[in-house]
C-alpha cells in the first residue's frame, strides 16, 4: 500500500513554492477581475513561508501539517489564506502521530478540509469558490492509493471544475457582487488550486 | 504606479514603524508586532474596542487607536485581514476587565480570524462583534448584513469609542456601536485604482475618461461604469442614493463625511461637500459635525465616498464626545 | 487625469464655499471672496499675520488659518498668485492695530501683488514682509533668498502665529518668523504630476519608472530624474541634502516634517519618516513634534517633500503652542 | 495723422479674446516645459475678463485701458498676468483723457510700460522675458504712425525677439531653474506676447 511521509509533503510544497513565481501575477490578474488582485502575491508569499517552516518533527506528518498551518495563519489573513491554514489544520488533526500516510487517506482529509472551511468560511458548494475544486478532488481520489494515479485524477478533477464553474456565477465574497459578470471567468481561488495541482503533480 | 517603499514584503511593517515612532500616543504589540494599542495601555474597568483590518487604507484602521476611540487594532497586509493571531493580541490588549466589542469592516477574512480569535479566547475574555457594513452599493437592503464596511466605519469606531469611555457596559457599547452602523450608509465612486506593493498592475483599469459609481475600496465591482460627469451631478446621484436608503426612524439630523480615498485632491472633497451640505439642506436635514478629508483611503486610489450618519440624541453626543488619535480630533 | 469638479472656472469658488462651509472656524471674506479670515476677525491688539497664495495646495495655504497660526490668508487661482485686491483685502482684514506681517510664500506674482497691496497701503496698516524660502533645491545657498517657498513654510506660519499671540509687536513677530525661515530646509521628490482644471496635459511629464529629485510644488525643475529608488535611499539623498545645508547656528533639536504632495499614501509618507528619523538620530538630533501627512500638496501630484526646522528655544516653544485651524491642531 | 481710439483698442481685445481659444493649450504647453503650464489658461482668462468689461467711457481711450487694468488685477495674481495688468494702467496713465491717440504714441507707451514692469517684477532686459518682446517693439515702433505698417513691425519685432532669444537661456522666475535646458525653448510670456501680435495684426 502506498503511503507519503513527512519528506513528500516537503518536497510537494517546495515544487509548489517554486511555481507561485510564475503564478503569482497570472493569479493577482484573475482576481482583480473580481476584486483586489492579490490572490497570487498572498499565496506567493504563504507557500513560501510554508516552505520555510521548519517542521517539528521529520515523522509525525501531523506535526509537520501543524507548523506549516501556523506559518500560513502567521503569514496571512485573506480570505483563502485563512481558509488554507484551516485546511492544514485539519490536515495536521487527521494524521497527527503517523509517520506514513496511507495514499488512500487523501480523499477523506480533504473532505473533512472542505468541511472544514465550509463551517469557517460560510460558503456552500456550487458558489464557485476553491470549496468546489476541493471538493472535486476529494470525490475523484476516493479509494485510490496510486500516486501517480491520485496525481492524475486531482489534476483532471480541478480542471473539470474550472470547466464546469466557468459557465457559471460566484455567489460569495468580493465576486458574488460582480454576479452574472463572473460568468466566463475563473474563480481565483479555484484557479490556483488547480494550477498549484498541476505544478506538484 | 510608482511607490516610496524598500522590499514590498516590509511595506505593512515599516510604515507601522514610522507611524508609531511619529506618533508616540500608540505603539506596536502583540506576537509579529501587528496590533496598534494606546501607549497608555488597557483602561482598568473600560470595556476594550478592538478592530484590525487589512493595510493600506490609512487612517484607516490603526490610525484610529485613541482617547475615546479604539483600544487596539490588529493590522493585516495590504488588503488582506489581520491574521487569527494578532486579532487574538487585539483583543487581550484590549481588555480592562469588562470585555472587549469587536469592531471591524465585513470582510471575509477579517470575518474568520476574528471569530477564531473569538473562540480561542472565550474562556477567559467576554467579546461581542459588531460588523461595519454601511456600503450600500455592495448589497440589496434586503441583505444589508452582506454589506461590506467602508469610510462609514469611522462613525462607529467614534461612537463606540465615547461610549466605552462613559463607562457602559459591554452590552451597552456593543448595542450603541450596533446601532451607529445600522444608522450609517456610504456610496463610494472610483476614478482611479492604486496597485499593491510588489503587484505588476493596478488593481483594476478604468477608461481614461470613466468613473465606476459604488465601488468598493479593494475595488470590488459598482453599481455603473460610464464617462465622468460633474461634481454636482455624482454627489446628486450619491445622496439621492444615499437618502433613499435612509433608516426608516431616521431624524432630522445627520453628520456627513465626504472621503478622500487617497489621490483626489482636498479641493475636490470640498467642491462635493459644497453641493452635498445644500442638497441635505434642502432635504430638511440638519448637518451636525461634517467632516471632510481623508479618512479610509486605498493608497492611491482616486475618488470619494460620501456616508451619511443619522443620529438620534445618544449618537449626537456620542459623537460630540472628546476624541484624540493621530489623524482626528474631535472637541 | 479626472477631476471631481464642475465648470473648471468655478473650481477655486466652490472648494473655498466647500471649506468654509464644512469649518465654520473660518470665513471667505474681501470683496472677491478671495480672503479666508478667522470667524471671529482680527483681534484688536495683536499683530495680524496675512498669507497668501495660490489655489491648489490644500491644506495650504487657505487651510492654516486659525487661532496660533494665520489671521487672513488671500487666495488666486489655481498656481496663480492671489491678486492685489485680495493682498490688500486680507491686509485689512488681519489687521488689529499694531501691523500686519505679510508671510508668504517666494513666487514672482505673490510678491508683486503683496507689494502692490502693501504699497496701496502703506498710509494705513504698517506692513513687514518675510518670505518662505526654504526649497534648498530651487537655487544654490549663495542666492537663498531667490529660493522658493515650499511645505517648510507651515513651520514659519506655526511660529509667527504663536508669536503673535504672546502680544509681542510687528517687529518681534517679523524677527520671529523670519528666523523660522531661516531655519527651515524643505527637499522635495516627484513621482507623478498633477493636471490644472481645464487644462488638457499634466503639467509635466515623467517616465514610467523615473522620479525627479528636488522638484517644486508646481512642477519647478529640480536636480536630477532618474530611476525610481528605495524610499530608504530617497530618504538618505534627502536628508543629506538637507543637513549639509543646516544652518551654521544649529543646535540639536529639530523638527521634521514629511509631506505627501497629494497622491502618495501616508504608508509610504511612514515608510520614509522611519528611515529618516533614524538617521536623524544618527546624526544626533533630537526630533522635537514630528509630522508625517499631507501638509502642502499639488492637487493630484504624487511624491513627498521633507522638510527639517532647527530649533532654538524661542522657535521650539512656538512650534508648541497651543494652535488650531481646520487641518492642524496643536496643544 | 493716424490715432486710435476705444473702439480701436475694443476691437483689438476682441480678436485677442477670440485667439486664445486656439492659443490656449499651446501656451500652457510652452509653459509647461518651464514650470507649472498655466501661462495660456491664465491669459484666455484673464482677455476675456477684459473682453467683458464694460469700458468706463467711449471717448476716453485712458478710461478704457484703466477699466482693463483693473479686469485683469481682479482676474488674476500670476506673475505674467500681473505684469500684464501693470502694462495696461501705465497705458491708462498715458492716454488719460483722450479721445484719440496719435499712433506715433504706442512707442513711448510701450517702452513706459516695459519700464514699469521692470520696476514691478524686478527682471532685466536680456533676461528673456515678455519684457524682451515688449522692448522690442518699443523699438521697432519708434517714429512710426501708419497702422498697417505698425501691425508689421510688431509681428516682425517679436518674432525677432522670438529667434533671438531661442537659443539663449532664462534667467528668471520658475523658467531660470531649467538654466541652460532653456536654450532652445520660447518663454511662453514672449511667446504668448508675439502671437497675440500676429492676431490682432
Ligand atoms: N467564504 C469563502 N469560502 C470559500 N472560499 C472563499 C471564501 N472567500 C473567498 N474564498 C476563495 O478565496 C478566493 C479569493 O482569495 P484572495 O484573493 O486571496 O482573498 P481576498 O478575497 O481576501 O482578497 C476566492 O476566489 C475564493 O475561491
Ligand atoms: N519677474 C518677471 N518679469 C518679467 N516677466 C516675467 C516675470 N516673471 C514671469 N514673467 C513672464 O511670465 C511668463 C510666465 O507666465 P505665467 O505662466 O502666466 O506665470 P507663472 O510663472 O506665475 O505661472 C514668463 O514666461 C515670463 O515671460
Ligand atoms: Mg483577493
Ligand atoms: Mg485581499
Ligand atoms: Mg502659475
Ligand atoms: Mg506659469
Amino acid at each position: 500500500m502506498s503511503t507519503f511521509a513527512v519528506k513528500d509533503v516537503k518536497a510537494i510544497v517546495s515544487k509548489a513554492a517554486a511555481a507561485m513565481v510564475e503564478l503569482e501575477q497570472e493569479l493577482n490578474a484573475a482576481d482583480a477581475k473580481l476584486g483586489d488582485g492579490d490572490t497570487g502575491g498572498m499565496l506567493a508569499r504563504v507557500i513560501s513561508a510554508i516552505d520555510k517552516a521548519a517542521a517539528a518533527s521529520d515523522e509525525d506528518v501531523g506535526a509537520c501539517f501543524s507548523a506549516y498551518a501556523k506559518a500560513a495563519a502567521v503569514a496571512t489573513g485573506s480570505s483563502l489564506g485563512t481558509l488554507f491554514a484551516t485546511a492544514l489544520m485539519t490536515f495536521a488533526k487527521g494524521t497527527k502521530g503517523h509517520e506514513a500516510v496511507p495514499l488512500s487517506e487523501l480523499a477523506p482529509l480533504f473532505a473533512k478540509a472542505r468541511d472544514a472551511m465550509m463551517a469557517r468560511g460560510g460558503a456552500a458548494l456550487g458558489d464557485k469558490t476553491v470549496l468546489d475544486a476541493i471538493d472535486a478532488v476529494a470525490r475523484a481520489l476516493e479509494g485510490v492509493s496510486d500516486p501517480l494515479v491520485a496525481k492524475r485524477l486531482a489534476v483532471e478533477a480541478t480542471q473539470a471544475a474550472l470547466l464546469e464553474f466557468h459557465g457559471r456565477p460566484n455567489k460569495i465574497g468580493r465576486a458574488r457582487m460582480f454576479a452574472d459578470q463572473t460568468i466566463g471567468l475563473d474563480d481565483p481561488g479555484m484557479l490556483a488550486f488547480a494550477k498549484l495541482c498541476k505544478a506538484v503533480a | 504606479m510608482k511607490k516610496l517603499m524598500n522590499a514590498p514584503g516590509d511595506f505593512v511593517d515599516e510604515a507601522l514603524d514610522g507611524l508609531t515612532m511619529a506618533n508616540p500616543s500608540i505603539v506596536r504589540d502583540g506576537e509579529n508586532g501587528r496590533v496598534i494599542r494606546r501607549a497608555e495601555g488597557a483602561r482598568k474597568g473600560k470595556v476594550g474596542v478592538a478592530s484590525g483590518g487589512g493595510s493600506g487604507h490609512l487612517p484607516l484602521f490603526t490610525g484610529y487607536v485613541g482617547q475615546g476611540l479604539l483600544d487596539t487594532c490588529s493590522i493585516g497586509n495590504v488588503f488582506e485581514g489581520p491574521n487569527v493571531g494578532s486579532c487574538m493580541d487585539a483583543i487581550k490588549l484590549a481588555n480592562g476587565g469588562r470585555g472587549v466589542l469587536r469592531l471591524y469592516a465585513n470582510y471575509g477574512g477579517d470575518r474568520m480570524n476574528f471569530d477564531m480569535a473569538g473562540e480561542m479566547l472565550e474562556d477567559e475574555i467576554r467579546t461581542t462583534t459588531v460588523l461595519g457594513t454601511d456600503d450600500i452599493a455592495s448589497a440589496s437592503p434586503e441583505e444589508s448584513a452582506k454589506r461590506r464596511g467602508v469610510a462609514g466605519i469611522v462613525y462607529a469606531y467614534k461612537i463606540a469609542g465615547a461610549k466605552a469611555e462613559t463607562g457602559a457596559d459591554l452590552d451597552e457599547v456593543t448595542a450603541t456601536a450596533a446601532k451607529a452602523v445600522a444608522a450609517t450608509r456610504t456610496i463610494g465612486v472610483a476614478l482611479a485604482p492604486c496597485q499593491l506593493p510588489g503587484s505588476a498592475k493596478p488593481t483594476f483599469t478604468l477608461g481614461d475618461d470613466d468613473i465606476e459609481m459604488g465601488m468598493g475600496i479593494h475595488g470590488e465591482p459598482g453599481i455603473w461604469r460610464n464617462k465622468l460627469k460633474s461634481a454636482d451631478e455624482i454627489a446628486d446621484e450619491m445622496l439621492d442614493r444615499l437618502l433613499a436608503e435612509a433608516p426608516k426612524n431616521a431624524g432630522s439630523e445627520v453628520s456627513i463625511l465626504v472621503n478622500g480615498l487617497g489621490a483626489t485632491p482636498l479641493e475636490e472633497l470640498f467642491i462635493l461637500y459644497r453641493h452635498a451640505s445644500r442638497k441635505l439642506t434642502a432635504a430638511e436635514l440638519t448637518i451636525v459635525q461634517p467632516l471632510v478629508g481623508n479618512f479610509v483611503t486605498s493608497m492611491e486610489m482616486a475618488g470619494a465616498s460620501i456616508s451619511l450618519c443619522f443620529l438620534d440624541e445618544e449618537l449626537k453626543s456620542m459623537l460630540a464626545a472628546p476624541a484624540y488619535c493621530p489623524f482626528w480630533r474631535v472637541g
